[in-house]
């Protein structure tokens, strides 16, 4: 049961509006119930082709050999594609947004990096007939040492999962192995809580499960070009992608989808497009790859696994004064979207909470299983998970109600937040209260009359002196090897002009950020040395590039 | 090679087809064949089927019940006369599986698959087998169970002696995800009293080995003893005797060892939970 | 007694739409010769309802009922670019591309409007039944059928509009990590109450009760369906699915939906939801987007609703009936930690 | 390779299909008969999207030998509505918005009619039990519940419709 509570921020909203907020049906419902909603795979092409891939059974070896000439004269087989068919057959994800190197093939050239791993795919007249001929490919492989756990994966002599990335982590900024966060001083204010409290938190993988497994048919259609019914997230995405590993231009690419048996994340990678269309192309006809369920399970994408080390000082008062996390996400054997949910994960940390003194490394690991990929609540909801148990366990540390310990911490409107941007628009103190009121979750009245309006800002909006650091350089300060993975850093930043200035600050130690303490209020004393904050994201020598990365290609 | 389907009028013809060609699979509810077939596996050329109307038919007698290899668990749960063994077809897959999965196939599902043999083997049924030439013969369910693997020849029905009282079998199957899961484990106990002590009480587990088995040393255990917390404390203490579960994606073997007594005292004792 | 009871609570928020922004979304809207009108997009609906969304936001925008817009998806020949649906970007992003044309087509409406009714277009107004009338007389009125029909025959206008919405790419400081992620945040509170079965680690969850802040609902009742749903699959994350049940060793990965677990028909809990309405500053009518944090809050609250129950931590998901149990023998059995939070 | 002919009725009309030795009777709705309301999802029995009625009784089409369905009737959520009037099940999941991304709808409404066919005022347990064997990934099977219950109150009395 559902209940609207529209006297939260009345103000703030025009009610009485036409169609937006009616409870309108749904565009596709009767499509749903009657069995006519047409998915990717319901379309019916005369002489359809079926295409199977063969899988690594090793998580990480050498390919010494693969024969194919059983398989090439099996019955109903039309064509065996291999590495060397794959035009350009070096990828990732985001070098489409110009993020991250190269480094997954469409099939296995030299190596396997995951059981399950592509190696060469049958076009058949069947599904039958294509696993008929897999099962006649003979592969020699050599099994090489692998790595399953992304602390073991960091340490010196551990297995080279990746060889673009030789250190088995993501290269930020062609600079450190890890993305960083830094606002205030987290070692000078653990000296001075009350309480330090350090924890570890583990989130294993996830699979997306969609009942519709991912899945796409390609045909030839007129003047060259290729339909593409697709089971994708992300229409141009996965066009994009197509186009650059089998280089043709975007143009002769025409995709049609829209319609998905649910996403959740895990079709967003193109795990079929490229191969069913690359078998029309040298088939001249019509090829359907659709993984079967136990592909979907264990080889196609899943969410990550995340390890989160939270380090926390908090006051006798109930004040979080420090945050430290360390967290590592499993990104598998390829970068995919891994590296992109490291920086999302680092840009939530502490939290919906204003916390004086933050500081975060977050690295983007690889190990040899199958590739992570994004969903839903994609780098935030593991960091969640970690957080809100620790706020829990703080709570209890400090004797203090857990409700109330999250409204006194809540972050409120004009605070600045960890990555320098200040927070508006806030609303945690009041689901916290209705959520209380809901469950007949007592809470005192100070509690209850607080909001996310008032008490923020001011000496909550001052960044505080800054202890950075170049830990985690890559190879000592050599540039990244590699084509660039990101454009250079942005030119320092330029100080608020002299109105915006703070008045003059006094020292004082990092922790005593004014606060809304618990009653009665303590005096706010000032907060340390402030750094400018940026007025607007400065760009910079920034070049958006242009999105397919078509300047890449 | 495309695959051949082959149906006979009768058991023996069936049998004797499967017998001649080692790539020939027997299809009955097809719940495990058919999803052989759809994922790949290219080791079976023939499917034989079987059209003979006894196949399927449950035939009630005074003191047992004989029921095809063919009857489906919505043909138990539609006879009243196999009322005690509902509880084991009843969660058996969901509807559309218990449409389809057949008494004679579960005997050969591995685990942690097979609740109904594990009922099956609690009430000591007998099986018939078809082979390829001759008569069929009548073996034990355990024996059936333990050299399924090698078994050659075709179940054609299995015949159970009914239980001592209707609330003499109980049945409790153990699964994470409710109401239709796979088996953790599950216990199928058949508890005669006499005088108010349980005499030849016949204990079976599901999912605690590669097939179901059953639980001897906590039938000797029971022998004589009343089913109240006293009575049972012996059994408990020899439960997981002689089992040998695996790990899989449900649960460790620590973890089905760790439980097997809990459940079995809830079983016995009928509590709930 | 071998079953506990306990409560847990946790807070989230979540921001809307890709991180660091860069992500463009882009849409056309255009009538048919009698005043039908189209959304032409190349988003995704994998169930989400982004086709609802957009319709909603863009009859609310054009000023027409509803039954006079579909929206029509996905053709990479028709459609404009947009990023995807993932991040829960849709309503936000495409919702906002929408607003954009169907400004535009509204404006050309107009203008044919007032050059029918030979009026200022600034002194015309929709009734959103499908008229435009003179401000303040409604009687002054023109269908906008009739509207499209002069416009396309007469006057030789379109009424089509494109729109794109783009939230500039932020930079990332290499040192302090100062960036932009998103514009805006959902917020959710979420209460948990469940049961501990002490002798075999079974968690049967009681209730969920929670408050869910998402700005401008744009359409009530898919929101309910986003935070039932998302509430199930949080259910599911905490206590339930994994394809690497003994990560990070990869042995006894799931091959199907017997040996991949999630909450069945039976194990689902009443979940009484309270939905607040903050509007985002640039979202649009205020519309954020609630797909993906719904689940969040619900995998701490359950791990707190544990602890709660019999006094163990397990930070490791998900907390399976094994985990559960060998944290109670280890710890010598059930330590419930009392009344918390008023449980009853 | 030699096709085996095979007729059977699908939501009342009759068809004839050749079929490949071993092929399930998903295979030959969608790519034999054109009628693609039933999905593949795992082909393994374990999703449920493939639920077809065959004689009345729920079935997995994935798992169904098609030559088993000579001469038997097969029933589609093609079939549900009676001409251009919804099935009360088909309006009650519109009315309760249970379903999002539809791809499980089919296979839950024919486990729904097939549950409503034997037990017209079913439990919250029965609607439970008769969808167990269906996944919905999107939902949380609530609405779905509700919508087979709604269904189930408003036919009550009158013949089954459909």
């Amino acid at each position: 049961m559902l209940e609207f509570r529209k006297e939260f921020f009345k103000d703030e909203r025009d009610d009485n509006l036409n169609e937006v907020g009616q409870p309108r049906q749904r565009q596709d419902m009767l499509g749903h119930v009657t069995g006519r909603t047409r998915y990717f795979d319901d379309h019916a092409f005369e002489g359809l082709l079926h295409l199977k891939v063969l899988r690594s059974p090793h998580s990480h070896a050498r390919l010494r050999s693969i024969d194919t000439a059983a398989a090439e004269r099996a019955p109903g087989v039309k064509r065996v594609i291999r590495a060397a068919d794959v035009p350009v057959n070096k990828n990732t994800l985001l070098s489409l947004i110009n993020f991250g190197k190269d480094d997954e093939p469409l099939l296995a050239v030299d190596k396997v990096r995951y059981k399950g791993e592509p190696i060469l795919a049958v076009v058949a007249e069947s599904e039958a007939a294509a696993y008929d001929a897999l099962a006649k490919v003979r592969v020699e492989y050599d099994p090489l040492p692998a790595v399953f756990d992304v602390e073991e994966a960091l340490k010196p002599g551990a297995p080279v999962v990746n060889e673009t990335y030789p250190a088995n982590t993501f290269e930020y900024h062609e600079k450190y192995n890890h993305q960083k966060l830094r606002f205030g001083d987290v070692e000078r204010a653990f000296a001075q809580a009350d309480f330090v409290v350090e924890e570890r938190y583990q989130m294993s993988p996830i699979e997306h499960a969609p009942t519709e497994t991912n899945g796409s048919i390609a045909a030839p259609e007129t003047n060259d070009r290729f339909v593409v019914h697709s089971s994708t997230q992300a229409l141009f995405f996965s066009l994009g992608t197509a186009a650059k590993l089998l280089d043709v231009p975007s143009n002769r690419l025409h995709y049609i989808g829209g319609t998905v048996g649910g996403g959740f994340g895990g079709k967003v990678d193109s795990l079929t497009e490229p191969l069913s269309i690359l078998g029309a192309m040298l088939t001249g006809r019509p090829v359907r790859y659709v993984l079967n369920r136990e592909e979907e399970m264990l080889y196609g994408c899943p969410r990550g696994a995340e390890r989160h080390y939270i380090k926390d000082g908090v006051m006798r008062d109930g004040r979080i004064v420090a945050r430290k996390v360390t967290s590592y996400f499993d990104a598998g054997a390829y970068t995919r979207l891994s590296s992109y949910g490291a920086v999302k994960c680092a840009a939530h940390i502490p939290g919906p909470y204003t916390i004086p003194n933050v500081c975060a490394d977050v690295y983007c690991v690889y190990t040899n299983r199958t590739p992570a990929t994004a969903m839903r609540g994609f780098g935030i909801t593991g960091v969640d998970f970690s957080l809100e148990v620790q706020m829990d366990k703080l709570a209890h540390k400090v004797g203090m109600d857990p409700m109330e310990f999250r409204i006194l911490n809540a972050y409120r409107d004009g605070d600045m937040k960890a990555h320098r941007r200040e927070a508006h628009n806030c609303a945690l103190i009041e689901c916290v209260q209705v959520a209380a009121e809901k469950a007949n979750w007592p809470i005192s009245d100070t509690y209850r009359r607080m909001n996310s309006l008032t008490g923020g800002g001011g000496e909550r909006a001052v960044i505080p002196a800054t202890a950075t650091d170049e830990n985690g350089r890559i190879g000592g300060g050599r540039p990244a090897t590699g084509t660039t993975s990101r454009p250079p850093a942005p030119p320092p930043r330029v100080p608020l002009p002299a109105a915006a200035q703070p008045r003059a600050p006094q020292p004082q130690p990092a922790m005593s950020q004014p606060r809304v303490a618990p009653p009665p209020p303590a005096p706010p004393p000032p907060a340390a040395q402030p750094v400018k904050p940026a007025a607007t994201p400065q760009h910079g020598a920034t070049r958006f590039s242009s999105v397919f990365g078509t300047r890449r290609r | 090679m495309a695959l051949q389907v082959k149906s006979f009028g009768s058991m023996s013809e069936a049998a004797a087809a499967l017998a001649s060609d080692r790539t020939a699979r027997f299809m009955s509810g097809g719940t495990l064949l058919m999803r052989a077939i759809n994922e790949g596996d290219t080791s079976i050329s023939m499917l034989v089927r079987s059209t003979d109307a006894a196949y399927r038919q449950i035939r009630s007698e005074s003191a047992r019940i004989e029921i095809g290899a063919g009857a489906r668990m919505v043909d138990i749960l539609a006879n009243r006369d196999l009322a005690f063994l509902h509880p084991a077809a009843r969660i058996v897959g969901g509807p559309a599986v218990r449409a389809m999965a057949t008494v004679g196939g579960n005997l050969f599902a591995a685990a942690p698959y097979g609740d109904l043999a594990t009922a099956l083997l609690a009430l000591d049924a007998i099986v018939t087998v078809q082979g390829a030439y001759g008569s069929a013969q009548q073996i034990p369910i355990e024996q059936l169970l333990q050299s399924r693997d090698r078994a050659t020849g075709l179940v054609t029905s299995v015949t159970v002696p009914r239980p001592a009282s209707p609330d003499a079998f109980r049945f409790r199957k153990v699964s994470r995800v409710k109401p239709k899961g796979v088996s953790v484990l599950s216990i199928a106990a058949h508890l005669p009293l006499a005088g108010g002590r349980l005499s030849n009480a016949r204990i079976a587990y599901g999912a605690m080995a590669p097939t179901p088995i059953r639980a001897r040393a906590v039938e000797r255990a029971l022998e004589g003893r009343s089913l109240d917390a006293a009575g049972i404390a012996p059994g408990l203490a020899a439960a997981t005797e002689g089992t040998s579960p695996a790990t899989d994606a449900l649960a460790t073997a620590w973890y089905r060892r760790e439980v097997l007594p809990v459940h079995l005292r809830r079983l016995l004792l009928g509590e709930t939970g | 007694m071998p079953k506990h009871r306990g409560r847990g609570m946790a807070a989230i928020n979540y921001p809307i739409g890709m991180n660091l922004g860069g992500d463009p979304s882009q849409a056309l809207v255009h009538s048919n010769p009698d005043g039908k009108f189209t959304v032409t997009l190349s988003a995704i609906d994998l169930g989400q309802g982004m086709k609802q969304v957009t319709r909603q936001i863009a009859a609310e925008t054009l000023g027409v009922p509803i039954a006079d817009v579909y929206v029509d998806t996905a053709d990479s020949d028709t459609g404009p670019h947009d990023m995807g649906s993932f991040a829960s970007r849709g309503t936000h992003r495409v919702g906002n591309a929408v607003m954009v044309a169907a400004k535009e087509a509204r404006g050309v409406m107009m203008e044919a409007a007032a050059e029918e009714l030979e009026v200022n277009a600034a002194d015309l107004d929709t009734d959103g039944r499908g008229n435009i009338h003179v401000k303040g007389a409604p009687s002054r009125a023109i269908s906008v059928k009739d509207v499209a029909i002069a416009a396309q025959f007469r006057q030789g206008k379109t009424i089509a509009g494109r729109g794109i919405f783009l939230i500039p790419l932020s930079e990332v400081h290499p040192e302090t990590g100062e960036m932009s992620p998103v514009s805006c945040y959902a917020h959710a509170c979420l209460v948990a109450d469940l049961e501990v079965d002490d002798e075999t680690g079974e968690v049967t969850m009681l209730k969920m009760t929670s408050a869910y802040e998402l700005g401008r609902a744009i359409n009530p009742k898919m929101v309910e369906q986003q935070l039932v749903g998302g509430a199930w699959m949080g259910m599911s994350h905490a206590l339930y699915e994994t394809p690497e049940p003994y990560y990070p060793d990869i042995a006894h990965g799931p091959r199907d939906f017997n040996e991949y677990v999630m909450p069945g028909p039976g194990d689902i809990c009443p979940h009484d939801i309270a939905v607040l309405e903050r509007p985002a500053p640039d979202g649009p009518f205020g519309g954020k987007g609630p797909g993906e944090m719904c689940a969040n809050p619900v995998l701490p609250a359950v791990a707190n609703a544990i602890f709660n129950a019999v006094g163990v931590r397990i930070d490791e998901l998900p907390i399976t009936p094994e985990k559960v149990l060998r944290a109670i023998k280890a710890q010598g059995g059930a330590r419930p930690q009392g009344a918390s939070g008023g449980r009853h | 390779m030699t096709k085996t002919p095979v007729q059977f009725r699908l939501n009342g009309s009759d068809k004839a299909v050749f079929v490949d030795g071993g092929e399930n009777l998903l295979n030959v709705l969608r790519r034999g008969v054109g009628d693609m309301s039933a999905k593949y999802g795992c082909g393994q029995g374990t999703c449920g999207v493939c639920t077809v009625l065959i004689d009345g009784e729920p079935q997995l089409a994935c798992l169904t030998l098609a030559e088993t369905c000579a001469g038997r009737s097969v029933e589609t959520a093609l079939g549900l509505s009676d001409g251009p009037n919804l099935h009360p099940l088909q309006n009650a999941f519109m009315d309760h918005f249970a379903a999002q991304c539809g791809f499980c709808t089919s296979g839950m409404l024919m486990a729904a009619k097939a549950l409503l066919d034997r037990n017209p005022s079913p439990t919250r347990e029965d609607v439970a039990e008769a969808i167990s064997g269906n996944i919905c990934r999107c939902t949380g099977y609530e609405p779905i519940i509700n919508a087979i219950l709604d269904a189930a109150s408003k036919r009550g009395g009158q013949a089954s419709g459909g």
